[in-house]
């Protein structure tokens, strides 16, 4: 390492994307006309020129090792020209030009376990976290739910037959590292006991007035134990948001009796007819239940399947549910409405019904 | 390599299934790499245990840089001594994530000899996600990593990876170069990318229009969405043909555009393109027969971010719109300001965002000089809490 | 009567123009009332200076009341003597503000024995307000408005006089008697009337539909709104009529429809009653030809306040319907168990609209035993900031 | 009064409004099947009997002398067998089973300038308060605003040729005794100034706790002046809302020079189409003019204008708006847009734009 000193590169930036673009693109960039859908993950863009650009969607775990990944680099060898690209949600898609190899390239996919699909009114892949794999935070697996949910979902993805986008995510803690608070649909990992405090350990590795300053609800005070300067925890002032522990590593909140996920619905990105929106609580707690989580599997699955059947065209899940209102949103789905549904945050007057428009 | 076995039964189960396996992925990697056997074995042991094995982060990283790397201890080092670092690169991908299949195997190549063979293609920030390995490798990963022209991405209170949707390579409504205006950002600020020296974090997310495909209204501290100001393009010829091929377009269309601002007469759609809030939504489904308008650029929006700690945020509008000629230059200038304020009045761990809620938006535009506009509001306030300034006021009248 | 001229040259200009003049009432008040005399003068003068000239209120009552009068005193009361005490009294009007010319006159003559002669029919939470007189005739007035069988309205921490729409009495959309039910009301509790115990006011107003004639949604703390179960009365031929008398049936009705759960297919109108939101409007322009349904009763609501302290509050919806039959008896028992827990848990001039917001709405229908239902919220949290009872669930399961 | 006091009454509550109903609501209380719109402020309630009642409305200044009132009782005897009632709005209404009878009855009332109108699609009385007149509290006068409009927008009332309802309040401080804060245009009188303390008095007569307590903003500390127990004010966080002068005599907010009017637009009560809604703000200041108010009474008539040219059938104010973006609200009225539209208090964050949702 020493011996190269002088010649350590440091601040040169990614690679410019324009070594990696196919011909195609370059010839046609910033001209492309329209696009038409010619089967799930499949779609072609034409452009000015009349040039047509074919791309074929498959789905990844995200999770990739190596060994699959070269595997990837093979099959763009063998039908792009070498090029290929990720999605912001993590699918990979193959660019090719000529539209008779993509039945060759599909079978090659699904031989390699890489299913077709995820355009238009498929659910696509999973946006989603860390979870035990790596971060310590997490109240839950990130992974492992993808996998579960994906599983029983597998349909949806290879078929465009919702009536619009549904959008997944998965965060394994209130930290949400993903778009999960804008999300189709959600899954949580939620704590819901207040932080252990490791009165030995806090004074050494925190500082205290920044402990008690990150606890959105002031439920952090300042407190001697055992001669120790340590801090205590106001139990009914605590919501699990782990704020705490994020600044403080004495202060876990991990349990794994009690840690579990929540569902979320109705979130959306795009401001495509309505605006940005999050989702909304549908399921407060469901058990971590490893290594497939069946409860949320089947809540996931029959929020879906409802969305599915009483949806109208071009209605995202929270569009749906404007339409025909919460409370048969719960009817609908099963799903009991409890105090935990009833906002009791900062803007929570917002939320109370403030009118009579009310459904019968 | 040990080839001593592990038992996982509970991990085994999700191999099963049409959905493509990480489990499977973790294997692969565990047949070359002991770091990645013992990922497998301390997760499973998670997965017994319903609960994490990660200690808390730790401060690691390469020579020079303050972010890029998460640090990641295990609390079951005896049981798992190949984790017992394991610590993560955040690789800047290239703007839009292309790659030739040469750029990968590279990418491969470095990680098997230096980590756990085990990536995130990718994380949600937008990089390349290298996944766990030693400290002691970091510093070689990153020499080769730059060697072949890759760098490190943000962590920490940073401007983080800025990332962009495929935009003009290959869709038809980019109203701008989402794949330029990001590497351009990403170069100008790469001090500002690898020395964490604000408050707290900062993304920035290119999305070519409103469909914003990118997430980023709802995930970028600067959102930067593309949109046009003239009348949307319109091939009547193109839109007979959807009519005729069975679009039902005064349910699917007409009725869904949120201004209602459509009329089908039975055989011609006219636009009241003065109503239009530019929803993309009858684009969408005709993209033969509609098209933005030519006169393009982009909004600014300013605020996303998660929940912690004030509650989640979506970016609102600050500039409704930017010429594409400008918005470099606009985007520059903009940040100069808002990074200053930020820098000298944004508390530990604010998001600008929270920022700006704290000390209102009216201060935070006289802060960085800009006039405020009815665009930047959904309405204005509804209560009569007004802190009036009286004597600028009076001198006026 | 003094007959001494006072030159009011700024409150003149306001008895030109057509609408009606208040300065005339005054002036026609002054010609038998020296204190309506002195408050001309005085008036004259804000409008000279600017300002008000009345100090800070101060407690004046009749004997064993709490409520009921505003005290007034002027700051200048040298200049207008008449005028140096100028209680309001606040006469509760009979419900849905219907009078005999006999009752007026009746008011009148006492009005004009002991105080101004001056009123405002009526002020903003329904009284009979009398505008202005002297401590000692405050007594003398309340004891020959008794006699005539008027009592005084509320004012202070107390339950403010209930007002009522005229409902039955006129509107063929009256959903429950209101009349009857403000009656009953004020009947029931005219001990919380006259007697502030409370930490804050308390307001309560009756509408017999959504249309709300009497801002009950936003100017009381208990708004009792009515509303039907079943589908909308529906009388074909009379649409018909409307339309061939020039009704745009599709625009004017069909495409304003909220929940757009109507469809007029040029003959008939059908209407989607699982996705009506009762908002009255297509009853409202089309009164022969739909009607509310048959299952009557009302929405009960609570909350709503002006801004202060913590900014306005609009009621919201606490029990989504009860029949008309059970509407008094439920409207007692939720009284009952609401100023129970506001009398213990209100802070000072904590209003109880206030009071849910500060303790969380959730923990608001524990204390008053209500189960929550989805058509209390507008839409389920968004943040993730939950309160778990991790015990109670547990042993649930 | 004394010798009275075995006979004194207390707790009667309101005559029993049976009393006051005429014969012809007794007889089809309840039973009204439909109305019908004959004339500007005249209008005919049909009963399932068949029976028909007819309503003359007419404005009225709510501030009335008792000479005037036993007007209104002569005419009711005159009409309707001495039955009359007054609206929510301080309108005067005669019912008369008579409609031979209702153009004398106009007549009648217009002699004694008693406009008819204010029904349907006309501006209504002005919800109003006190202001001079009765309250220590008042920024500006009421009764003087509501003539001063009034006159301006005469035709308004007695025409139905809005495109709905516009329903106009004033307040003369931010207590906002009326419906102010939801009404399609609302008046509102501001100080703008903090209160001036005075500290002779202020300890004699206010308790300490209770007035740094009122501040919503937390603008008032417990201070010691001449070793007098006294309050201070933190200007740059007064709002100048007046809740300490409300506990606190001794902090009047009461200022010539700046004092002064604002305007408020598209609030609405009913639940008619949109929900119940505040008012927004569309001019923060305006000066106070009496004994006209010539800038408040030209900027609500253009607003009234540039709303009657531009909605449509049915919109109430708010709802045009919506329909139209509030920019072009600010275009079409030529009201400049300000820092002070942009809301800084609790829940501002949820009224920034957070979509590209645009018009150019
Ligand atoms: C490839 C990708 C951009 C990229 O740079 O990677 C992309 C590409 C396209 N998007 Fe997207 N979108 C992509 C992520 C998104 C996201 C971001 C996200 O999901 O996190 C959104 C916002 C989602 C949300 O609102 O929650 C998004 C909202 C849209 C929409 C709006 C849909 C709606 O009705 O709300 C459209 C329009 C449409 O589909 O009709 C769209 C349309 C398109 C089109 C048709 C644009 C075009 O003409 O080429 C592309 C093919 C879409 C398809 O899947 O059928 N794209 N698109 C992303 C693919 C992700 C994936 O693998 O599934
Ligand atoms: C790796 C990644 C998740 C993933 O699996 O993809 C990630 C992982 C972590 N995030 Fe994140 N965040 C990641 C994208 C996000 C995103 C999404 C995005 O950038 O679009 C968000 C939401 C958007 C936002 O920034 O608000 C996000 C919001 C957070 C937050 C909450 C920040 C907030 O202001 O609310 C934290 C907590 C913190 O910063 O202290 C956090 C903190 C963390 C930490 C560093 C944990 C911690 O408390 O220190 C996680 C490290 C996990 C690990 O061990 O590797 N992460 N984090 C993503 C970065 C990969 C990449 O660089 O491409
Ligand atoms: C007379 C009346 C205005 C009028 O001209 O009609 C009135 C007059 C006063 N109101 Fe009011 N309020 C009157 C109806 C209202 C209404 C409207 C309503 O009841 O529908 C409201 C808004 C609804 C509400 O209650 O929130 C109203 C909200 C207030 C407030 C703010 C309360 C709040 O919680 O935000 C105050 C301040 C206070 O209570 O300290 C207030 C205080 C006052 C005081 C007592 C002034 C004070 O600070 O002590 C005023 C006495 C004026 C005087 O000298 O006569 N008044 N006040 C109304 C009562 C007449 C009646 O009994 O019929
Ligand atoms: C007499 C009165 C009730 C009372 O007990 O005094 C009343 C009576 C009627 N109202 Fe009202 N409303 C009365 C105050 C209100 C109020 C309260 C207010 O203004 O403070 C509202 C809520 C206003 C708001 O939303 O801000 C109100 C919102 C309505 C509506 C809904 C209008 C809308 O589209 O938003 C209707 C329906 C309609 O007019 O089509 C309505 C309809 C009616 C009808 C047609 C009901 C009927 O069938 O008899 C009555 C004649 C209305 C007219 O003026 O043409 N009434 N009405 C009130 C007359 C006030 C006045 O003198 O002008
Ligand atoms: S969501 Fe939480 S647990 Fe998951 S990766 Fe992000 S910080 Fe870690
Ligand atoms: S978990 Fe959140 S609410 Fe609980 S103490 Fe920590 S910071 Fe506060
Ligand atoms: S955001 Fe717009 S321009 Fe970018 S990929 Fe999506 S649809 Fe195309
Ligand atoms: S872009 Fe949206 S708002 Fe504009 S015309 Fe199309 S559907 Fe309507
Ligand atoms: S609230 Fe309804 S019932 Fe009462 S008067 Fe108004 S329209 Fe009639
Ligand atoms: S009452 Fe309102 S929601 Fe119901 S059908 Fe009529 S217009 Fe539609
Ligand atoms: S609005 Fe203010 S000034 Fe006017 S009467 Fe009410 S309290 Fe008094
Ligand atoms: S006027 Fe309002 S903001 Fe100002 S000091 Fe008084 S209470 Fe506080």
């Amino acid at each position: 390492m020493a011996t190269e000193a002088t010649k350590r590169l440091t601040d040169i930036g990614p690679p410019h994307y324009e070594k990696f673009l196919p011909p195609i693109i370059k010839r046609n960039y910033g001209k492309w006309l329209y696009h038409e859908r010619l089967a799930p993950g499949v779609m072609c863009h034409v452009a000015e020129s009349g040039e047509k650009l074919y791309t074929v969607r498959a789905g990844s775990p995200r999770l990739l090792s190596v060994h699959t990944i070269r595997k990837i680099a093979d099959l763009a060898d063998k039908y792009c020209n070498g090029y290929v690209r990720f999605t912001s949600r993590n699918n990979i898609e193959f660019l090719l030009e000529d539209p008779s190899k993509i039945e060759d390239l599909k079978k090659d996919l699904q031989a390699l376990g890489f299913p077709v699909g995820g355009t238009n009114n498929a659910i696509s892949n999973v946006v989603h976290t860390q979870g035990w794999v790596h971060c310590h935070s997490a109240a839950t697996d990130a992974s492992g739910l993808v996998k579960s949910v994906m599983d029983a979902l597998y349909e949806r993805f290879t078929h465009e037959d919702l009536p619009a986008k549904l959008r997944l995510a998965v965060a394994c803690c209130l930290n949400m590292c993903g778009a999960v608070h804008c999300s189709d649909i959600a899954i949580l990992g939620v704590h819901r006991r207040p932080p252990r405090i490791l009165h030995d350990l806090l004074p050494k590795v925190c500082e205290i007035p920044t402990v008690v300053a990150s606890c959105p609800t002031g439920a952090i005070r300042a407190r001697t134990v055992d001669g120790k300067q340590t801090v205590e925890v106001i139990e009914q002032q605590c919501m699990y948001c782990g704020n705490c522990y994020t600044v403080c590593p004495a202060m876990p909140l991990n349990n794994p009796q009690t840690d579990g996920v929540s569902i979320w619905v109705g979130g959306k990105v795009s401001n495509a007819r309505s605006k940005p929106r999050f989702s909304k609580l549908a399921i407060p707690y469901l058990p971590n239940n490893p290594p497939r989580w069946p409860e949320v599997v089947e809540a996931v699955v029959k929020i879906v399947d409802v969305y599915a059947k009483h949806a109208r065209k071009y209605e995202r899940m929270g569009e749906w549910i404007d339409r025909i209102g919460w409370p048969r949103f719960f009817e609908l789905t099963g799903i009991p409405f409890t105090r935990y549904h009833i906002d009791d945050f900062k803007h929570a007057g917002l939320t109370y019904n403030r009118s009579t428009h009310l459904k019968f | 390599m040990a080839d001593e076995k592990i038992s996982t039964p509970l991990l085994d189960e999700l191999e099963k299934g049409p959905w493509p396996s990480f489990v499977r992925e973790i294997k692969s990697a565990a047949q070359t790499s002991p770091m990645a056997r013992d990922l497998l074995g301390q997760l499973e042991l998670s997965y017994e245990e319903k609960v994490g094995h990660w200690k808390h982060g730790g401060i690691v990283g390469v020579r020079g840089y303050g972010g890029g790397v998460i640090g990641r201890y295990s609390d079951v080092p005896e049981k798992f001594p190949n984790v017992a670092h394991f610590h993560t690169l955040r690789v800047n991908q290239p703007a839009g994530w292309f790659y030739t299949s040469q750029a990968l195997r590279t990418l491969c190549d470095i990680w098997e000899r230096h980590g756990s063979g085990l990536t995130n293609m990718h994380g949600s920030t937008g990089d390349i996600i290298f996944l766990g390995t030693k400290t002691d490798e970091l510093e070689p990963t990153f020499s080769e990593l730059t060697q072949a022209g890759f760098d490190l991405g943000g962590s920490g209170s940073d401007m983080r990876t800025p990332s962009a949707c495929v935009g003009p390579a290959r869709c038809e409504w980019a109203c701008y170069d989402t794949l330029k205006l990001c590497y351009d950002i990403t170069m100008e600020y790469q001090d500002e990318l690898h020395r964490p020296a604000f408050p707290y974090k900062f993304k920035i997310k290119c999305a070519g229009c409103p469909n914003d495909c990118v997430a980023s209204i709802a995930r970028a501290d600067l959102s930067i969405i593309g949109i046009w100001k003239d009348d949307i393009q319109q091939d009547d010829e193109a839109v007979a043909e959807y009519v005729a091929n069975g679009l039902d377009i005064q349910a699917d269309v007409v009725e869904r555009c949120p201004t209602r601002c459509m009329q089908w007469d039975g055989k011609k759609l006219t636009i009241n393109n003065r109503d239009c809030v530019r929803c993309m939504h009858c684009i969408n489904v005709m993209p033969k027969a509609l098209r933005p308008g030519k006169e393009r650029g982009a909004v600014l929006l300013l605020g996303a971010k998660a929940p912690i700690i004030q509650g989640a945020i979506l970016s609102s509008v600050l500039i409704p719109f930017v010429p594409e000629e400008e918005l470099f230059d606009t985007v520059k200038e903009l940040l100069s300001r808002v990074w200053e304020f930020w820098d000298e009045y944004g508390m530990n761990r604010e998001r600008v965002g929270e920022l700006i809620q704290r000390v209102g938006m009216a201060n935070f535009l006289d802060a960085i000089g800009l006039d405020p506009v009815p665009e930047m509001v959904s309405h204005p306030r509804d209560n009569p809490y007004v802190f009036y300034k009286v004597d600028e006021e009076q001198s006026e009248q």
